[in-house]
């Protein structure tokens, strides 16, 4: 009954983690999981039966190796209890991984402008996404948001797909000093953006997708909420999303989501 | 009137989504059975985020009975089902007798359902706007109409709660009141970490779904009774078997791992039970 | 009357030893109170092997009141504490009014004593030899019997069963009858996996404790509540005084880390609490 | 408040795990227990605060090392999710590490003939135990006993204190085929026992004791029982011993015991 693209359930492997400014970058063998990848799509990973809920972790990229066909790359910040016990695993270490889980970024069918807006480790599925725009040929603006340098992704690889890179850090540590919300306008006006990505938290997202209705763009957003089963089992993650006939409904964010129409999104969170 | 059940492992309400989520990891009809989440005669939005999170060994919601009423469900979500073969117990709720008899009488007229499970303990904030069958008398009220309004050869389920004081007694009412099986229980009255009502499953609570299995079995030990609770692992569902439970069913050990439900009917399959990974 | 503590953290009865036990990783009288196990009129020998079990993030019990007897523990076992400088409140159960009376006369000519606790709820086997004090007008009459025969100016606290439905109920009924405050709650009605009854306690059952503690204040916002199941990290005790806890008992989470009383201590009294280690 | 021999709790460290057979010997450091230890006594180690009974585990040797003070050696044979998550970690782990715990064999006041009796990783605490009675003056024997060769400690080292060394396996891969019962009798005559020592489970610790009996030897017994907490908060681990009186009590078999007279023992678990 699976269907092509549908998530797969493995016992995957942790093969190495490496260690790049705050985040712990895992390489992982899920077999099956990184052909069915498509940037804006996510894994679940189990940290122990006693820790009901799934992580949910974006799929930062997917490396063909050698012998294990292609692996996945996590980067994961360490924050509580999960991420901690997933960034002090040995190699070796057996992982109980779903994925690819979700809904991924939609590319546009035309080659134009976009821009690229991601805080964090979530910028890490705008890098793939980027690259399967260029092959579009699509003109491609990144924005890189932290909050100190530590937490950037690599802004040096970000400028292999993207025309122009734009970093942006609340300390001044690297880039400018600010927040997402005091260049979005400007970057959108001068990549001419017919459509926004944004991956990050909810002011992220929220500031993408008013920038871009200001500028007449589409945006596409990657929410991070709370999750529990993260496979539309449990109905926990829903978000009150406008539906075309003017009323609000909830979807499901790990299945309807995580990757909606910003512009559809009620922000404020209130439901029903 | 028996369950008639392909294996004994059932999917628990609003832990399978609506059944298409979990056929990802397989095939639903390979189960015992599939109870739906609790469905309501008006569609519900259910509770405010956050609705579930992370307790030791559980999970503590309040998705708040979340469904897209009766009629939205009988168009859009059982077809799927009975098309797949899926062995499918509705799960009902309402906010008055009348309302639980109109549900009934909606799902008699659809031929195909496998039973209907009715949910007399909800844990949550929804305890406050649905029908207060906490006591044994109302929980049997609730049964009676329920059964009223099925047609002859629908077996009717009764969910009660996991409180191990009152639980035989609440066993024996809705049992004479028409019940052909008890699932014994459901989540625990829990709090949110900010102190609202929430329900609390998992793991953790297995020692008491286990005690009020234990307690049914010693008042009624005719009665056909399934288990429900905190069980996810072979020796979990071995264990209620062995202490008389017809059936199982799992709930939050599937939100954790969705191919759960099929390990174990594997494992139970197996002519001798494979090593379980506690 | 107010229970004077130094700080808000307390030792549940029956995880503390008889004291002596604890005193290896930390003074226990710089702990708010001592709880010690429940005391009956006779010595009791407790339940059989395997007493205790691990079940996920919990322990479930039949320890079953496994103690001295009152003459004994006076003699051998309350002299240690209070020699101590420990702020020792002495748990009780009795198998009929008579018992508790006799044993709250000889407490009462012991002087030193911080409090008692009226154990109203012991959740295993035992509730079938001890008298049984489910109704809150029972419980009310066993808090009354010992309030009765303790000399004024000794506290009671009493130790109500943590059943959200019926435990603010309770609560009501054991403060009009004397107690100056109500512990909120016990270990829960569960099972071994034998199918013995059992009593499950430890952070699986946090979320119900919580749930427990709520329900009584909502009802009674003005009584002294120690918040007692489940609590052993930082977070969870700031969550309970919060939410309204006057202070704390300790059980489970010692039994795992008998340092785990002396942290909290620590943190509750740092300026900024520490970093919780969950 | 602390004794000088009382336990301790400490955050200790893995240094280094080994498989010999179907044993891993676990060195960990735990500051001042080593320094503590005395033969039969045993830590108590936190496996995760979601297992909340600790793991009891046999002190098998103290070594003095370079920079760390001295170290412990633990010996663990994998069984259940506690001895499984010990044994999976990597150097560097932290460990939550309560001991020395409990009473040790008590050593006799004169140079007599010994016999150690011990199972499988339940030998540990026999080969220190071993060289403090060479210490004394004692001739040693000892039984080492094991369902095959890869649960049987070291007999090699055994011969290093002992003067007679016999091993039993169940299923004749190494030494004598059978078990313990077949051999103690003749064994105990032949080194003229004044003092039997035994740890490993029920039944051989109860042949053990009616053995010595028999021989008129004293017995002194390990037991492993379940236990919770360890520390004698909980009475849950609790095993009736029979008093002077000749009346049974109850005593906490992890601050009473571990280690029994075997003759004092109810040995069929019948309670008051
Ligand atoms: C679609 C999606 C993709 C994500 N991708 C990544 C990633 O690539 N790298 C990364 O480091 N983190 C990512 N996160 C966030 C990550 O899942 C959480 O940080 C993590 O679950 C926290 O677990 P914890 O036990 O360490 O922390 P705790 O805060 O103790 O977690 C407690 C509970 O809250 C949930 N939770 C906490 N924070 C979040 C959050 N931000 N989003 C969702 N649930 C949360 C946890 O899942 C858990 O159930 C993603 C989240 C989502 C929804
Ligand atoms: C004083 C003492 C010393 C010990 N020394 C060693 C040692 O040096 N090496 C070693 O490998 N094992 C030793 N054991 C046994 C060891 O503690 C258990 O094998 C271990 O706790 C099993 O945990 P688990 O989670 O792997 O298995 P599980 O069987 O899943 O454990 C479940 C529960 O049962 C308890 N339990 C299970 N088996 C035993 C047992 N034999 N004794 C006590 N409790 C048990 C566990 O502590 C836990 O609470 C000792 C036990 C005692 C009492
Ligand atoms: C997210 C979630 C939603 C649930 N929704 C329902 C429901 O709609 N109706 C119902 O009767 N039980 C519902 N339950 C309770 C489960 O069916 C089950 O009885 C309970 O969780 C205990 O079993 P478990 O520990 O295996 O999960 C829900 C449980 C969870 C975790
Ligand atoms: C081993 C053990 C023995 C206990 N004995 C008693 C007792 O004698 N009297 C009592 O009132 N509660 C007893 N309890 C219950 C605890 O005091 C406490 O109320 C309960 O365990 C919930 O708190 P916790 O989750 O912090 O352990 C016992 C609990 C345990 C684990
Ligand atoms: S997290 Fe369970 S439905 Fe989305
Ligand atoms: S194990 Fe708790 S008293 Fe011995």
């Amino acid at each position: 009954m699976t269907e092509e693209r549908g998530p797969l359930h493995v016992t995957g492997e942790l093969l190495a983690t490496k260690r790049i400014g705050a985040h712990h970058h895992l390489t992982v063998v899920a077999r099956g999981v990184p052909e069915r990848f498509r940037p804006g799509t996510f894994v679940a990973v189990s940290t122990g039966a006693e820790r009901l809920a799934r992580r949910p972790l974006w799929i930062h990229r997917v490396r063909p190796t050698g012998g294990y066909g292609a692996t996945l790359e996590l980067v994961v910040e360490e924050r509580g209890p999960g991420t901690r016990w997933l960034v002090s695993q040995p190699a070796g270490t057996r992982l109980d991984v779903i994925g690819p889980l979700g809904r991924p970024f939609s590319l546009p069918k035309e080659p134009v402008a976009c821009v690229l807006v991601g805080e964090g480790y979530a910028a890490g599925p705008l890098f793939p996404l980027a690259e399967r725009l260029r092959e579009r040929g699509c003109a491609i603006t990144m924005v890189l948001v932290a909050p100190d340098e530590a937490h950037l992704l690599s802004a040096l690889e970000a400028r292999r797909s993207a025309r122009a890179v734009t970093v942006v850090t609340a300390d001044g540590s690297v880039g400018q000093r600010g927040s997402v919300a005091d260049v979005l306008d400007e970057t959108l006006e001068r990549a001419g953006a017919a459509v926004v990505y944004a991956a990050g938290p909810d002011e992220v997202l929220h500031a993408a997708a008013a920038a871009a209705e200001r500028a007449g763009a589409w945006s596409q957003v990657a929410l991070e909420r709370p999750m529990a089963c993260a496979t539309g089992l449990c109905h926990g993650c829903t978000v009150p999303v406008a539906g075309e006939g003017g009323h609000t409904r909830l979807v499901r964010s790990c299945t309807e989501g995580p990757v909606l129409r910003g512009d559809r999104v009620v922000w404020d969170g209130g439901e029903a | 009137m028996s369950l008639a059940l392909a294996n004994p492992v059932m999917v628990a309400s609003g832990c399978g989504g609506t059944g298409r989520e979990l056929a990802a990891y397989g095939d639903p009809a390979e189960l015992g059975g599939f109870v739906t989440r609790s469905i309501t005669l008006a569609p519900r939005a259910g509770g405010h985020q956050p609705r579930i999170v992370e307790t030791p060994s559980g999970l503590a919601h309040a998705v708040d009975l979340h469904n897209p009423g009766v009629d939205q469900f009988l168009a859009l979500e059982l077809p799927w089902l009975l098309q797949q073969g899926v062995t499918t117990f509705v799960s009902v709720v309402g906010r008055t007798l009348g309302e639980y008899a109109e549900i009934a009488r909606r799902l008699g007229r659809t031929p195909g359902i496998a039973g209907v499970e009715v949910n007399l303990s909800p844990p949550d904030a929804a305890a406050s706007s649905v029908f207060d069958a906490r006591e044994p008398f109302h929980a049997a009220s609730v049964v009676a109409a329920v059964h009223r309004d099925l047609p002859r050869g629908v077996p009717v389920l009764a969910k009660v709660r996991p409180d191990p004081v009152r639980v035989a007694e609440t066993a024996r009412a809705v049992l004479e009141a028409g019940a052909d099986a008890v699932v014994v229980g459901n989540a625990l009255p829990a709090a949110m970490p900010d102190g609202r009502d929430a329900g609390l499953s998992g793991p953790a609570v297995r020692p008491l779904a286990v005690r009020c299995l234990t307690e049914v079995r010693a008042a009624l030990p005719d009665a056909t009774v399934v288990a429900c609770g905190g069980l996810a692992t072979v020796d979990d569902v071995t264990t209620v078997l062995e202490l008389g439970a017809t059936a199982v069913q799992i709930g939050t050990a599937l939100l954790h791992d969705p191919t759960t439900a099929h390990r174990l009917v594997g494992a139970l399959a197996a002519p001798v039970a494979g090593e379980d990974e506690a």
